[in-house]
């Protein structure tokens, strides 16, 4: 029984059945949805069990013939950059329907159904090794997300939905019309139609065509990341949804983007990536302090923390356009990290929210002394975020900001001061919040944080620890792929030097024999 | 300028006349009967080109059965009286100038590319030539032409069958 | 023998008067017999090529726009008597129920 | 049994489902007249001659030409025929229950379909303009009677009331336009016209015989700027109809044209003519998106996203290579499923069928109905062409092909207004699920056993294309190169 | 022990452990248990380790315990030269030093916290807290990289966040503890690019590797200078430099303990002792070593003018605090690295104890904190005053107790530094008025306190009461630490300077680079003049308020009003913080959230509206006339016609 394709389709499988149980049992849809997602992540975890630390390719591979007339075929794998990313996923698939136990009351077997429909779909888009599969995993998952955050969205849902799809299905199907354009030149050129990613690696070009797919790809990924001009439909998107569909938008949907720009455009397009790196190392940084500095003073928990997305998505695409492996190794932790500690954010964000129905800032105060072991909680997801040594955001940050430091310095500090900024809004939030005087009658009487809310948090913090304690679990797996990656860039020739690197600073590789630019 | 210029003027001339008539006339009455005495002059032009069979069958078919439809049904919903209220002027004059560059632009282009010379030396028109050509290749388009009659039929007394509550239906936005 | 061009000319403005009817008239079964003038025309050209070519299925095509035209007539007529049922008149400006 | 040399060996296996649609129709006249009381069993009959038709495609299967060359059997014509049939056989599904709710169940209507699609299949089999203008006009006439069927409604006699004048109106230049080119190939079959093409220069005057036949098939396909009578047609035409209306005659109007633009072929690379038909699909592709934006009836705003879609259409045949046309045909039967899925959902809403069914009738109806609204959600999505819906898939073919025939400016353009349309669709998703009704304005949907059917049908037919099209591009791409290589 | 160094602060990590998870339903006696013994047992296992140190090595070698790799990425297979660093502890004479000092300072804290904090609510989180931050400190002080030295950096930082914050339910406090975290971070933020410069130019961060490249020469002085002042950056936020010591006199919001211990004692020393880490590069580069001088100079005098006048007892000990920590800087500054630490020993010794001190005042004037309420304290509190005096002159610096010497050293140091000589003695001048400063408002305090005659209310004159021994204890046993830590490092013109030959192998020879010498003539002069600015600030201090009390500074303050207010609040410096760098970044935040967004969304809807305005155009053709759509369709023909014939 090939694995992947085991727990890609669990999910589904899952939904129609579910779509089968009686409305009224809605302890057993829960109790369903739940054990079909917890059945996914055990059997993803078989990738580890077998996993080949040494491999830099996809492993565990399956490829069928699925539309020959085109050459696409039905392709999975996985690799050291999509690994963690997938784990992602399945685990923080049952966590939503752990936090979401109580607190979804209308519709609660669709609310299930989309969840799980959207893990595949998530999934998917993380496996396939082929184009169109990929594109059409990519463009799925949006359809569950626009039922989630339109029908069990907040009040100005209709408004968010609507704007979060467009904004994605523009730039994807332009990415579409460069899939095919990418292809096609591939067909003339191999001789037979294939959508292998693998060997669509290479693919030449003329120097516009890269140029146009270059924009078309990277602004399909920029916009779903997103990247700085094109955020806007973020903090909407975030506010408006319920508190699952935050997490998963937050915590995996987002990093759809950032593993474009890795496993796409970087390897399609080196040449216009090692171009137009500098403009997409500008926007990411320009996006970390422009996402901290207005999540400073967003009155809105929630647009706060979506605004820190925005801000932490930064370094992710600085890290990747950076294109030193530490980076990109980083920025792939990054990921992983973000996705926990705001995936927590947005968790607990929700779980006050169904306690007192609103998010100002300025309705909370002193909660502390009312819902301690909440308060508990928070302030870990807050402080994994700020990115405290020992928890999980700092080793990304820190990757890439060292990684990044090699070639692009001066953008790496000013990105280096979104760490100042990210204390400045995180610790103004939790002031807002939890400290001071209660000084509204309504909080004095707020129920502390629920069992299923417990047993969603305690896993997440869990890992944050053990990514800050112990990264090299994550970091090996991914080594050789990021490598890979880095040569399939490079060109065989510089395979672990960076090709940027001949602007004077280079890392040298023994610390004894010190090299520095003077000294050469 | 032989008898046959002549015929050809004369019959081409009323052909046109008639059928300005029609289109400018107010009174749908005068507009059929014009029409008829248009198509009696195609008629004679179908003689000129030397297929009398396909001028009687005009005569019968056209001026003999459709017009005759026409007059019926005009009479049916007394329509000889009611006068016709002037249309837009827009559609008026866009209709009129547009209508005269299309015709004078295909005048043009007939004159400029239409195949000039000798017609063939002679033309199987008669009712024998016709009938051979259309029981071989035809045949099936021929027998075809019975159900798009059928259809017709079938629909336009499905469609003109009175509809009782028709009116106490009418709905408007 | 008189030039097919002639012909063709003839029913080109023939062609054209019946396009202008169409445009210009309200009056639903004026517009239909304009239409049918538009037919005629279609017919004359059709056999002055024929007539040009020495061929019988120019002809032949003739007849068939015939039986076309009929069957329009019928059906045409129909209608428009049913659109009487429904408005009392058979000026088609009336029918505007449907826009935008 | 062979009467004459010309008529072709076994013509009548050949032509056998045009007799079972002829014959059948009559029949279904006769059995209403003389059964009024079983009005009820006229649906399935007329099912069960559709199917007949259907089984008879599979009695003759080479590629063939009869009567003297002027019609040809061909995989190209066969594919054509079963998607005329499949079109048939969803709108009698829907129909049955309309027809019954509306208490107008009659022979004639079943009837009229067969025939019109009769019509379809001679245009699509039909190697002689005489044919195809033939088989035009019977498909127009029975559609002037379908449009018009609902007799009470005084909008389903305006709209046959438009749909007729224009239709006749266009059919004028159509037949004048093949007078033209008849005058400068000499002949009207497709044959001899390709090769007077492949030898001869143009002339102006032929452009204008392109110009105005291209005009009229245009007016069929409800291109702009000829579109203008599909909205108010659809409006007002039997729901059903409507859909059924919005599929066939196009995708038998574009075979149609697949054959003339094949015949052109060699003259296409010194005229500019493809040109306007780009024209026309540009400006479909962007009127069609626009306008339905701001449409809240349900009928009209699929009028107008069906002109979208047919001049996505058309961008494939930009250039006629297999590709396109075995994209064409795929996009038509994917087509065929989702727009008359689509119109089928719309006329299982129970009200004075005069009023529009407007956006507001389905608020909510995701939730009070589930599987109609589903149905309709999955329609949508396909429309709007998302995966893994067939509209994925075969828009895709056509934006392929389109981009590998050279064609991509234009195939940008049909991007950027797809993702207009997405925008409309999903508001149509919006009102099944996310909008609650108004306050006693909840318009119940009811749809017997048929329309189940017929929406399972449409479902599974979407997924399955779109999940798996690996089949039905094989059947296309063969069609496709047997219709191109003779 | 050596080799599981890394238990020194795993326990107290356990004891955090424990009372942050069972304390609060464990109760008082399982609190207390735990944390004494986490804290005793760090302060055991470090002092065990020590012992074992000095049988193992000879001195001044580097005792390195790796546990494990704890990430690195990018370097050649095998991970060498990649970015990233071990989790790995270090014992040499350096961090043997601060290890004793934190270690059983931390204990004795601890101690006197269990009577001081006795009927707090958050007797446990306290306690789980204080563990926390103990075990951080050790990472700080054992850690062998800088990597792993800013996790313990960071550590202290949020450790001393929720400290000062103890009291959350004020407004105050955790604002205090907001704005220390920020502060700090934005010193981190030089720390974090220095790192990233040891890894781009001498590609590791490990202690031991870094000097070893610095010293192989080969690398620009320009880059030194960046990683020393970056790092010093850092230094000025953990030690409450200028710019960035603004967070230390509000962190007096936290309890009085943790101000002794955190904010006095250890974590604010942590600049000092990175300093002294790094003295190889800062020694490479002059420049960064005068900055460090002159700030440290400035700081001590500046922090010193603000002490004058201040009426909470904490906040005067608080930026006296700053100003020691100034002289500290002077002294690593000018390059008298062990002089540095030697200060950081005694300090930590007076300051705590005075801390302490305060509290135990505080703890008997039952919360009162305004020495003007204050006043003859000295009989009721006996001890308290007998320890607190102590601790004053010998941060006075009186010979012979251990302030004298050290700042002693320090100022000889910085007079006869090598580096800038120039510099050096204006150096000199700054300390020596910061000194007389400290004197003076030193006694001031203690005259204002424990003088005069009781100024407070009656019923807080009733409550007045000597605190339980678990706080005297520590207030004895560091008064005596402070009498006798001179002896640590006599000036060699009387005795014996053991710290300096203790830390003398971590501050290796660098050819080319001649250390401090001090002469004797310089040392006797420096001694004697620091006496005499001692007695001078004594006298002063003692004439104003001995007998009048706080009479003085009203006087002072009728005199010169405009002065006395600046100097009350702190020259505004806050103010101007707040007014140059938090409104304008705020304000333009506003403006990106409201402009900027706004505007790109505008765009975006723009679109639509063009979208739907065409449409809505488009539609008007759509008259519902058929022989309108006629007209279109001929019009269209004709068009079409015009175009392509």
């Amino acid at each position: 029984m090939p694995i992947l394709s085991t727990f890609l389709w669990l999910p589904i499988a899952g939904a129609i059945v579910l779509a089968f149980f009686p409305k009224a049992a809605i302890g057993a849809i829960k109790g369903f949805g739940l054990f079909v997602s917890l059945a996914t992540f055990v059997v993803s975890l078989g990738v580890l069990r077998g996993w080949d630390d040494g491999q830099a390719g996809f492993q565990f591979v399956e490829s069928l013939e699925w539309i020959p007339q085109w050459g696409i075929r039905y392709g999975l794998g996985v690799d050291g950059i999509s690994l963690w990313l997938v784990l992602l996923t399945t685990f923080l698939t049952p966590i939503i329907f752990l936090s979401a136990w109580n607190s979804i009351h209308k519709h609660p077997k669709e609310y299930v159904i989309s969840f799980l429909v959207m893990e595949t779909a998530m999934i998917g888009a993380f496996l396939a090794t082929d184009l169109l599969l990929f594109y059409i995993f990519f463009e799925l998952m949006l359809l569950p997300m626009y039922l989630v955050i339109g029908v069990w969205g907040g009040a100005n849902r209709i408004y968010a939905a609507v704007k979060f799809f467009l904004f994605t299905i523009a730039g994807s199907l332009l990415m579409l019309l460069g899939i095919i354009y990418l292809v096609f030149q591939n067909y003339h050129q191999a001789g037979a139609p294939t959508f292998e990613v693998t060997q669509l690696y290479g693919t030449e070009l003329t120097a516009t065509a890269q140029l146009l797919l270059f924009f078309a790809f990277t602004l399909a990924f920029a916009i779903k990341v997103p990247l700085f001009p094109l955020h806007t439909w973020l903090p909407d998107a975030h506010v408006e949804a319920p508190t699952g569909g935050s997490i998963i938008l937050a915590g995996v949907m987002l990093k759809m983007g950032t593993y474009g720009f890795l496993r796409f455009v970087l390897p399609f397009f080196p040449e216009q990536s090692m171009r137009w790196a500098n403009l997409m190392i500008a926007l990411s940084v320009i996006g970390i302090v422009y996402g901290a500095l207005v999540a400073w003073v967003q009155p809105d928990m929630k647009k706060l923390v979506a605004y820190s997305s925005v801000s932490h998505l930064g370094f992710c695409v600085l890290g990747i356009f950076a294109m030193t492996q530490t980076a990109i190794e980083g920025s792939i932790l990054q990921m992983v990290s973000h996705g926990l500690s705001t995936g927590a954010l947005f968790l607990l964000v929700g779980v006050v929210y169904e306690r007192r129905h609103t998010r100002l800032l300025a309705d909370y105060g002193g909660i502390a002394r009312t819902m301690p072991v909440f308060t508990v909680f928070f302030v870990i997801a807050v402080l994994s975020s700020v990115g405290l040594p020992g928890l999980n955001g700092f080793i990304g940050e820190f990757l890439i900001l060292a990684g990044s430091f090699q070639t692009h310095p001066v953008a790496s500090v000013i990105a280096a001061s979104g760490v100042i900024l990210a204390a400045i809004y995180l610790l103004w939030l939790v002031q807002k919040v939890f400290f001071g005087p209660i000084t509204n009658e309504e909080n004095r009487s707020i129920p502390d944080i629920a069992w299923n809310e417990v047993a969603a948090m305690i896993p997440l913090v869990v890992f944050m620890v053990w990514i800050g304690v112990h990264p090299n679990t994550f970091l090996k797996k991914m080594e050789p792929s990021v490598k890979h990656l880095m040569t399939t860039i490079n060109g065989p020739d510089a395979s672990g030097e960076i090709r940027v690197a001949d602007r004077g600073l280079t890392r040298n590789q023994q610390p004894a024999t010190s090299n520095s630019p003077e000294a050469k | 300028m032989t008898a046959e210029v002549i015929i050809f003027f004369v019959f081409a001339a009323i052909a046109v006349v008639f059928a300005l008539v029609v289109v400018l006339h107010r009174n749908p009455v005068v507009g059929a009967l014009s029409l008829v005495a248009s198509f009696f002059a195609l008629a004679v032009m179908y003689v000129l080109l030397e297929a009398p069979f396909l001028a009687a069958l005009q005569v019968i078919v056209y001026a003999g059965a459709i017009m005759v439809l026409f007059l019926f049904v005009i009479m049916l919903l007394n329509l000889q009286h009611v006068a016709e209220p002037p249309t837009r002027p827009i559609q008026q004059f866009l209709g009129y100038t547009s209508c005269a560059a299309f015709g004078i632009g295909l005048v043009y282009f007939i004159i400029k590319y239409a195949i000039v010379g000798r017609p063939a030396a002679q033309f199987p028109s008669t009712a024998r030539d016709v009938g051979i050509r259309m029981f071989e290749a035809y045949v099936f388009p021929f027998e075809m032409v019975s159900i798009l009659l059928l259809a017709a039929i079938v629909g336009s007394l499905l469609l003109s069958g009175r509809t009782g509550q028709g009116k106490a239906r009418e709905v408007s936005r | 023998m008189i030039p097919t061009h002639w012909f063709l000319i003839l029913s080109a403005i023939l062609f054209t008067i019946g396009v202008m009817g169409v445009l210009t008239r309200k009056n639903g079964i004026t517009i239909f017999m304009s239409i049918e003038l538009m037919v005629n025309a279609v017919n004359l050209t059709f056999l002055a090529y024929a007539r040009q070519f020495g061929q019988t299925h120019g002809l032949i095509f003739v007849f068939f726009i015939m039986a076309i035209a009929a069957a329009e007539a019928a059906v045409g007529l129909a209608i428009f008597i049913s659109l009487y049922h429904h408005r009392d008149t058979i000026d088609v400006d009336e029918a505007n129920l449907m826009h935008w | 049994m062979n009467l004459h040399p010309l008529l072709g060996d076994n013509y009548l296996l050949a032509i056998m489902p045009e007799l079972v649609l002829c014959g059948g129709g009559m029949l279904l006249i006769l059995f209403d007249a003389f059964a009024p009381r079983l009005k009820g069993a006229l649906g399935p009959l007329a099912l069960i001659i559709f199917l007949g038709a259907a089984w008879s495609e599979n009695l003759y299967k080479e590629a063939a030409h009869f009567f003297g060359g002027t019609y040809e059997i061909s995989p190209i014509t066969r594919l054509f025929d079963l998607t005329f049939l499949l079109a048939g056989m969803l709108a009698i599904l829907f129909a049955r229950d309309y027809l019954d709710r509306e208490g107008i169940e009659g022979g004639e209507f079943y009837a009229l379909i067969s025939w019109g699609t009769v019509g379809m299949m001679m245009m699509a089999k039909g190697l002689d303009l005489l044919i195809v203008i033939l088989g035009l006009e019977i498909l127009s006439v029975c559609i002037f009677i379908l449009v018009g069927y609902h007799r009470r409604l005084s909008v389903s006699n305006e709209a046959s009331l438009k749909y007729f004048l224009m239709g006749a109106f266009a059919t004028g230049f159509i037949l004048y336009g093949a007078a033209l080119f008849y005058g400068a190939t000499q002949s009207t079959n497709v044959g001899m016209m390709a090769h007077w093409f492949a030898q001869n220069q143009a002339t102006p005057l032929l452009t204008v015989a392109f110009v105005l036949m291209m005009s009229g098939f245009g007016f069929k396909l409800a291109l702009a700027p000829f579109h203008p009578w599909a909205p108010d047609v659809y409006q007002g035409a039997p729901t059903p109809v409507a859909g059924w209306l919005s599929v066939a005659p196009k995708a038998a109007t574009l075979i149609a044209l697949v054959r003339l633009f094949d015949a052109m072929e060699p003259m296409l690379p010194k005229v500019n003519w493809m040109n306007m038909v780009a024209a026309l699909a540009v400006l479909s592709m962007i009127v069609g998106n626009a306008v339905a934006i701001v449409q809240r009836d349900l009928k009209r705003m699929l009028a107008y996203s069906g002109i979208a879609h047919v001049g996505y259409m058309t961008i494939a045949m930009l250039t006629v290579r297999d590709d396109s046309v075995a994209a064409v045909s795929v996009y038509a039967i994917t087509y065929a499923l989702m727009n008359i899925g689509a119109f089928g959902v719309v006329s299982l809403l129970i009200k004075n069928q005069n009023d529009p069914q407007t956006l507001d009738d389905i608020a909510g109806l995701g939730f009070r109905r589930k599987f109609y609204g589903f149905a309709l959600a999955l329609c949508m999505f396909s429309l709007s062409g998302l995966p893994p819906t067939a509209g994925f898939i075969s828009k895709f073919y056509i934006f392929k092909t389109a981009v590998e025939s050279g064609h991509t400016t234009v195939a940008v353009i049909g991007i950027l207004t797809s993702i207009v349309s997405v925008y409309y669709y999903l508001r149509v998703v919006y009102y099944l699920y996310m909008k609650e009704p108004a306050e006693g304005h909840v318009v119940a949907a009811e749809g017997g056993v048929f329309a189940v059917g017929a929406l399972m049908i449409a479902m599974v037919g979407i997924l399955w294309i779109g999940i798996y099209p690996g089949p039905l591009f094989n059947a296309a791409g063969y069609a496709a190169r047997v219709l191109l290589q003779q | 022990m050596l080799n599981t160094l890394w238990l020194i602060p795993i326990l107290p990590f356990i004891g955090f452990l424990l009372n942050g998870l069972f304390g609060k339903r464990a109760g008082k006696g399982f609190v207390t248990a735990v944390a004494i013994l986490g804290s005793l047992a760090a302060a055991v296992a470090g002092t065990i380790a020590v012992y074992e140190y000095q049988h193992t090595y000879h001195h001044g070698e580097r005792h390195l315990n790796v546990v494990y790799e704890w990430f690195n990425s990018g370097g050649a297979p095998g991970g060498a030269g990649g970015i990233g660093a071990d989790i790995a502890f270090q014992l040499d004479p350096l961090s043997i030093v601060m290890l004793l000092v934190v270690t059983w300072i931390g204990f004795l804290i601890h101690l006197y916290s269990v009577g001081y904090m006795h009927h707090e609510e958050g007797y446990w989180r306290y306690f789980a807290y204080l563990n926390l931050f103990l075990s951080a400190m050790l990472i700080l002080i054992l850690g062998s990289s800088y990597l792993f030295m800013f996790v313990g950096w960071e550590g202290v930082g949020l450790c001393s966040y929720l400290l000062i914050g103890f009291y959350y339910d004020t407004n105050h406090a955790p604002a205090a503890g907001k704005k220390a975290f920020i502060v700090n971070r934005i010193g981190d933020f030089g720390f974090l690019v220095a790192m990233f410069l040891m890894f781009a130019y001498m590609g590791s961060v490990d202690f031991a590797k870094v000097q070893q490249v610095a010293m192989g020469g080969g690398i620009s002085a320009a880059v030194i200078t960046g990683i020393c002042l970056l790092l010093f950056l850092g230094a000025t936020g953990k030690s409450a430099q200028i710019p960035l010591y603004v967070w230390l006199p509000d962190a007096m919001a936290g309890p009085t303990p943790v101000s002794a211990l955190i904010h006095a004692a250890t974590m604010v020393t942590a600049g000092v002792y990175m300093i002294a880490r790094s003295n190889v590069l800062y020694r490479l580069s002059p420049t960064a070593m005068m900055v460090v001088a002159i700030i440290g100079g400035l700081t001590a005098l500046f922090a010193a003018t603000i002490g004058l006048r201040q009426f909470d007892i904490k906040k005067v000990l608080a930026y006296s605090t700053v100003s020691q920590l100034g002289f500290m800087m002077i002294g690593v500054g000018v390059g008298a690295f062990s002089a540095g630490v030697f200060h950081l020993v005694t300090h930590a010794f007076f300051k705590a104890c005075l801390f302490l001190g305060s509290g135990s005042v505080i703890h008997a004037m039952s919360g009162e904190q305004d020495v003007r309420n204050m006043g003859g304290l000295k009989s009721k509190i006996p001890i308290t005053y007998w320890t607190f005096l102590i601790a004053t002159i010998a941060i006075a610096g009186f010979p012979p107790l251990s302030g004298f010497f050290s700042k002693d050293e320090i100022l000889a140091s910085a007079w006869s530094t090598p580096y800038f000589p120039g510099v050096g003695k204006l150096i000199y001048i700054l300390g020596t008025i910061a000194a007389f400063c400290t004197s003076f408002y030193m006694y001031r305090l203690v005259y204002l306190t424990f003088y005069g005659k009781f100024r407070g209310t009656h019923e807080q004159e009733h409550h007045l009461h000597e605190s339980p021994p678990t706080m005297t204890i520590p207030l004895i046993v560091l008064a005596v630490l402070s009498v006798f830590g001179g002896l640590l490092g006599l000036p060699h013109v009387i005795g014996h300077n053991f710290l300096a030959e203790w830390l003398h192998p971590i501050i290796p020879e660098i050819p080319g680079l001649h250390e401090i010498h001090i002469d004797s003539s310089v040392e006797w002069l420096v001694m004697g003049l620091s006496t005499l600015i001692a007695l001078a600030g004594w006298f002063l201090a003692m004439r104003l308020y001995k007998e009048r009390g706080n009479a003085s500074d009203v006087a002072f303050e009728q005199r010169s009003p405009a002065l006395a207010r600046a100097i009350e609040n702190k020259w505004y410096v806050d103010e101007l913080y707040a007014a140059i760098i938090v409104r304008p970044l705020a304000a333009l935040s506003r403006f990106f959230w409201k402009g900027v967004d706004a505007l790109i969304d505008g765009l975006a809807a723009m679109l639509g509206y063009v979208v739907r305005g065409f449409g809505e155009i488009m539609r008007f053709f759509q008259t519902g006339n058929v022989r309108n759509y006629a007209l279109m369709f001929f019009v269209g023909v004709l068009v079409f016609i015009a175009f392509f014939v």
